[in-house]
């Protein structure tokens, strides 16, 4: 699935995955089934939808926090990511991750990182390794508008430019980082212009229309891999959801939100493919019923498979047969 | 800048915080830091608060919930997401007169502003001869137990202590999180102060007045004669619910909470080995390099020939704090644990 | 000495005393009077001269580990900073800082910074409690252009502009972050164009044209004092010695170094004012001889002066009479 | 990620290293850390050096001179004045497969690195479930002694120990010099190397083959009866030092080199312990919540009938470290300081 994706309905079912995976994960998290941080990505899923189905499997994702869809649209297994949120020793880090910290190696997702800005370094890196071995791949980086901000957006955008890294930065513009409006946290609030003062080609996109962020995306990964180097891309777009669990949403009025669903990036593309046909209410349904199936197979899984057992808390602090291993660590009460 | 001096104390003086909350009253440790952040901002108008959505937002943790709308964005002050930049700007509006409160949601994220911490901060008054002191209030959100996982649990608390040049405080109790704040802001170098998470919930008195709490004395929570267990911040209940069982069990275990990690109370912790001849030490901190570590030294140093028993240490797991539950709970100290370690100590056997 | 200066010879008196003192710095080096790292200003004398003599007394200046320079134009005694590179209790630091760490409270220079970047932060605080307190201050940030790929900048020039703070931004280009060439480590080697990317006015001026520097930056600090929020200068220089005393220069050609000294802001200064009147060979040997007596008279108390007693080594870990202070803190072996 | 074992470990195998030096060799420290990356860099390519003035410089010590000529731009790879990006870089190209060796000039600027160090690198093969190991070497000056003032001159390695996930070496001989970055390379976690910028004019002998030196057993530099003098890293010139004046004075001092401060090698620690009974422990880290404090608990706890004193410490003075001589020479560890310390604990007086 991570082959460039031209069929449109494939785009569909992929969003509306996403969404309801979220919004079972929201129903899950007040069962406490599943508990500490979540953040989801209800309202942005056009952008990682549009964005990795621009990739091959070759390629590498970094993601942050808000990385449930992005861990799902690279490949990784409702199963596995469910089983994670659950803390499950089946889920894709052994239960010791969770929400924000997603992982797999076999689809070169990097996680799921709670550090914001942190994913930024890793992914120059995951370049610069590709460049030294001479490998055509590219290395994909997500990271919300608050996330520019950080030095380590500063640092990591100009090594990347100063050594023509094939990586594709991309800003989920979603203009809040919690509570902070982009105007209050960025002197500049025009992305794509801000990146491009790196000397790297800077565009912004309609983070709402899947096919525009698949298009532009596919044109990014094309060029990077022709050998252009970086290029960054801004996708605009809206967290329709809280900031996590725990956000009152004071910081901004219910009637902007209710107007950013106007753009439901689901029930745009929905009502696009309907009048341009190819989709009607039986096809709909279709769709809605696998993502369920897919859905609560995962839960089933989730709930059928067994905790790690805590004798196994030491393990992977170092690499299995390490001398720096647990008995010499581990001090006993 | 001796300047500064007289009225920087101000916040810190009795009469100003009684004149705001005169009789006693039982709050949250949450709104014990509010109310404490709300009398030294309208004791001082040096005084202010900025941080990461600590305005609008009203606090990662809700803990300045409504300070935004009194005191307004300017005293208020939410910041962009740049933890080194916000900090070294406390250092310099404390340079500029200034009493900043700089708030940073979660210890992990402190990592990102440590050169500013300890490059600059610590070393300034030195660094200058003594010309340039730093009154700066760092608050900062620590610990574990809310299944956060890797980059949002940790303690690294006692390793600030490490640090000469800062004074660091974790207060654990409802009273202590009202009356620390004022002095630290008293106070004419950099203070950090530490809220375990698990915390801002927990309920307790706050005496008349809201009397300030001095930043070095340690404190005994509860008297004992068979063993001192020795803790802060958040592994307070734990140790004292330990002490509970113990009770029970005809142990009699004394309870130091250590308030201040730098500068340590040696007094008191001395005068509890003295007077118990065994120490247990509770700390979330990661065993290897802990502040318990360095307490365990000090005792060996100064009161070696008091000790009936080796100093035993009952500290988190060296792991970064996984997400799953029972994982993270078997990777931070237990109130069984504490009572195991205390009953190897008194009678050779847990 | 801090009021705008409009005499031109005020200025060329100020370059060559810079110059003069720091020549004899470094044999001062060579003799081990002064130890540690000792990085030198020769021909980058005019971008401070300029920028500091468009400065009020009430201003503050925040610098680096060149600061020799700074601290002298900015009204620090020749005595005290000659003490402190010498370790002596007299020195402005009492001998605790050295070269890097030059402080003067009453000149409001905040140092002396041997952390690159270190010091923009602290200058946006700075200017953050002026604007608090309703002060019409501004603050001149002293940095390299190698400074301009931390984060720190990044994060401090955002802060300042979001904030609109007062704050007078210089980067001293002197092409060199020790052996790093600018295109070597800026992907925008156009750092005008790079810092308006923050939505500040940002100039770049000839920073071998004491006068051009002087005429822009009392431009910046009007505008900066009228309201206008932060600016940036970068002023174009080059660094004649070598990185500090350890330094091979393997890095770039003799004849590069060759090149830039025919533009020496001294000589040249010399020259036009020879060529418009009001200097002649008889004021400039008066100029010297003033700097030589300066300087002689620095040395001589720097040596004369005592060392700090060793017994005060732990005074001003913490403020004088602080609960926290030594006893409680000192370790006895 | 099993893939990148085997020939990760290629480097530290005797035959390859033994191909480029074969006979025994008198060499600096500082030649030392450069033939043993010469070394790594010939036996695997994706070994590569990247950090600032690393190339076209010769590195700010003038470690890695003549390198950049030997192997280029794209394997001794300047980098922009970016802490935190190159050291997450080096962490991502080692997720990417290869053995990165990054360099920071100082520890002190290693802070600004320090969100990446623990937040990423040493929890990253935890939070994965195991999946993704760093097999990242950084290497870093440390340490007083040069009159450089308060922001280069600390020695944070004993700080570093903290952290689990990462190891921390600090090779005090020009052999161990020689012998560790093999080593570390061949490890698939991450592994932090502190040089003491004192050391890298020290001159010594390398065995024939420049044989690999493993990461976790600490060495007896001195065999002694009286006394354990425990220590690593720049103060083991003073510590032997200390222990020829002992030996006059009719002391017989054993001397401990850690080699590696995480982890402690508690089994040779204890085992001079139980031999000498009396110990103190020389560390240039300041006192409060330094290694030497840990390593005075585990000797608490691991061998407290086995003193016959309380164990000591000489430390650093808790104080930024002061650029004028006497001033930097007073604040750090002297051959006095230990001779007096362990005179006291073996006589009961200095
Ligand atoms: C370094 C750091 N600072 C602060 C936080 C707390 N935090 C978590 S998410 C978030 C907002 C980030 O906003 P943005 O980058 O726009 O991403 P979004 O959440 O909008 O997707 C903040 C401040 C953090 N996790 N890491
Ligand atoms: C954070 C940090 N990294 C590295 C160094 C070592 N260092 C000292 S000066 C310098 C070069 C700085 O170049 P630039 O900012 O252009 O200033 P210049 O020396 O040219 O005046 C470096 C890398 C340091 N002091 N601090
Ligand atoms: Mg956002
Ligand atoms: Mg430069």
């Amino acid at each position: 699935m991570n082959s460039p994706v031209s069929d449109r309905i494939e785009l569909l079912r992929r969003m509306l995955l996403v969404r309801r995976f979220e919004e079972r994960c929201v129903e899950l998290y007040t069962e406490t089934k599943i508990r500490g941080f979540l953040h989801v990505y209800i309202g942005e899923e056009a952008v990682a939808t549009g964005v990795i189905s621009a990739l091959d499997e070759s390629d590498a994702v970094v993601a942050t926090y808000r990385e449930h869809g992005h861990a799902l649209l690279r490949g990784v297994s409702a199963r596995s990511v469910m089983a994670e949120m659950y803390g499950r020793v089946t889920g894709c880090s052994r239960g010791r991750g969770g929400s924000m910290h997603l992982f797999d190696a076999t689809a070169r997702f990097y996680g799921g990182n709670a550090i914001v800005g942190g994913g930024l370094p890793l992914a120059v890196g995951l370049a610069l390794a590709d460049k030294l071995q001479g490998r055509n791949r590219v290395t994909v980086c997500f990271f919300g508008e608050g996330a520019m901000a950080e030095g380590e957006f500063h640092e990591s955008v100009n090594l990347a430019a100063v050594w023509q890294l094939p990586v594709l930065f991309v800003c989920e513009n979603n203009l809040y980082a919690m509570g902070t409006a982009l105007r209050r946290s960025e002197s500049e609030t025009n992305l794509a212009l801000k990146a491009s003062a790196y000397e790297i080609p800077a565009w912004s996109v309609d983070g709402m229309d899947v096919e525009a962020v698949a298009g532009t995306a596919e044109r990014a990964v094309a060029a990077i891999r022709s050998g252009a180097g970086p290029h960054f891309l801004e996708a605009r777009t809206y967290r329709f959801r809280a900031h996590s669990m725990f956000d009152p949403e004071r910081y901004r009025e219910k009637a902007e939100v209710a107007q950013w669903k106007q753009h439901d990036p689901i029930d745009a593309f929905v009502g696009k493919l309907r009048d341009e046909g190819g989709l009607d209410d039986g096809r709909l349904a279709e769709l809605e019923n696998q993502a369920a199936d897919v859905i609560a197979d995962a839960v089933a899984f989730a709930e059928d498979s067994e905790d790690e057992d805590s004798a196994d808390l030491l393990r992977f602090v170092h690499s299995p047969g390490s001398t720096a291993e647990p008995a010499s660590l581990r001090g006993a009460p | 800048m001796t300047a500064k001096k007289s009225p920087k104390r101000k916040p810190a003086s009795r009469s100003r915080v009684a004149d705001t909350t005169a009789a006693a009253a039982t709050m949250t440790y949450r709104e014990a830091i509010r109310e404490a952040m709300r009398d030294a901002m309208k004791a001082d108008d040096r005084v202010f608060l900025m941080g990461e959505d600590v305005g609008a937002y009203g606090g990662c943790f809700g803990v300045s919930m409504g300070l935004f709308e009194e005191f307004g964005p300017e005293r208020i002050r939410d910041t962009p997401l740049s933890e080194s930049a916000f900090v070294g700007a406390g250092i310099g509006a404390a340079l500029g007169g200034m009493l900043p409160i700089v708030e940073i949601m979660t210890v992990n994220f402190s990592l990102l502003a440590l050169d500013q911490i300890v490059n600059t901060a610590a070393a300034m008054l030195h660094m200058s001869g003594g010309q340039f002191s730093v009154p700066l209030v760092i608050r900062m959100t620590t610990g574990a137990g809310r299944q956060l996982a890797a980059q949002h649990s940790h303690s690294f608390e006692g390793w600030y202590a490490h640090i000469p040049g800062i004074r660091v405080v974790a207060p654990a109790t409802v009273a202590d999180a009202r009356g620390m704040l004022a002095t630290a802001l008293a106070d004419p170098d950099p203070v950090l102060m530490f809220e375990h998470g698990g915390l801002y919930n927990s309920s307790g008195d706050v005496p008349a007045g809201a009397p300030p709490v001095d930043l070095y004395s340690a404190a005994v929570r509860r008297e004992g004669t068979d063993i001192c267990l020795i803790t802060y911040g958040g592994t307070l209940p734990t140790t004292l619910a330990a002490a509970d069982l113990l009770a029970a069990d005809g142990i009699s275990a004394e309870v130091v909470d250590l308030r201040s990690l730098r500068p340590l109370d040696d007094e008191t912790i001395m005068g509890s080995v003295t007077k118990t001849h065994r120490v247990v030490i509770v700390d979330e901190g990661w065993r290897s390099g802990s502040i318990s570590a360095e307490i365990s030294a000090r005792i060996m140093e100064q009161a070696f020939f008091e000790l009936d028993a080796p100093v035993a240490r009952v500290c988190s797991e060296e792991v970064p704090i996984p997400y799953a539950r029972h994982l993270e709970a078997e990777a931070i100290p237990r109130t069984d644990d504490v009572v195991a370690a205390a009953r190897t100590a008194v009678r050779g056997t847990g």
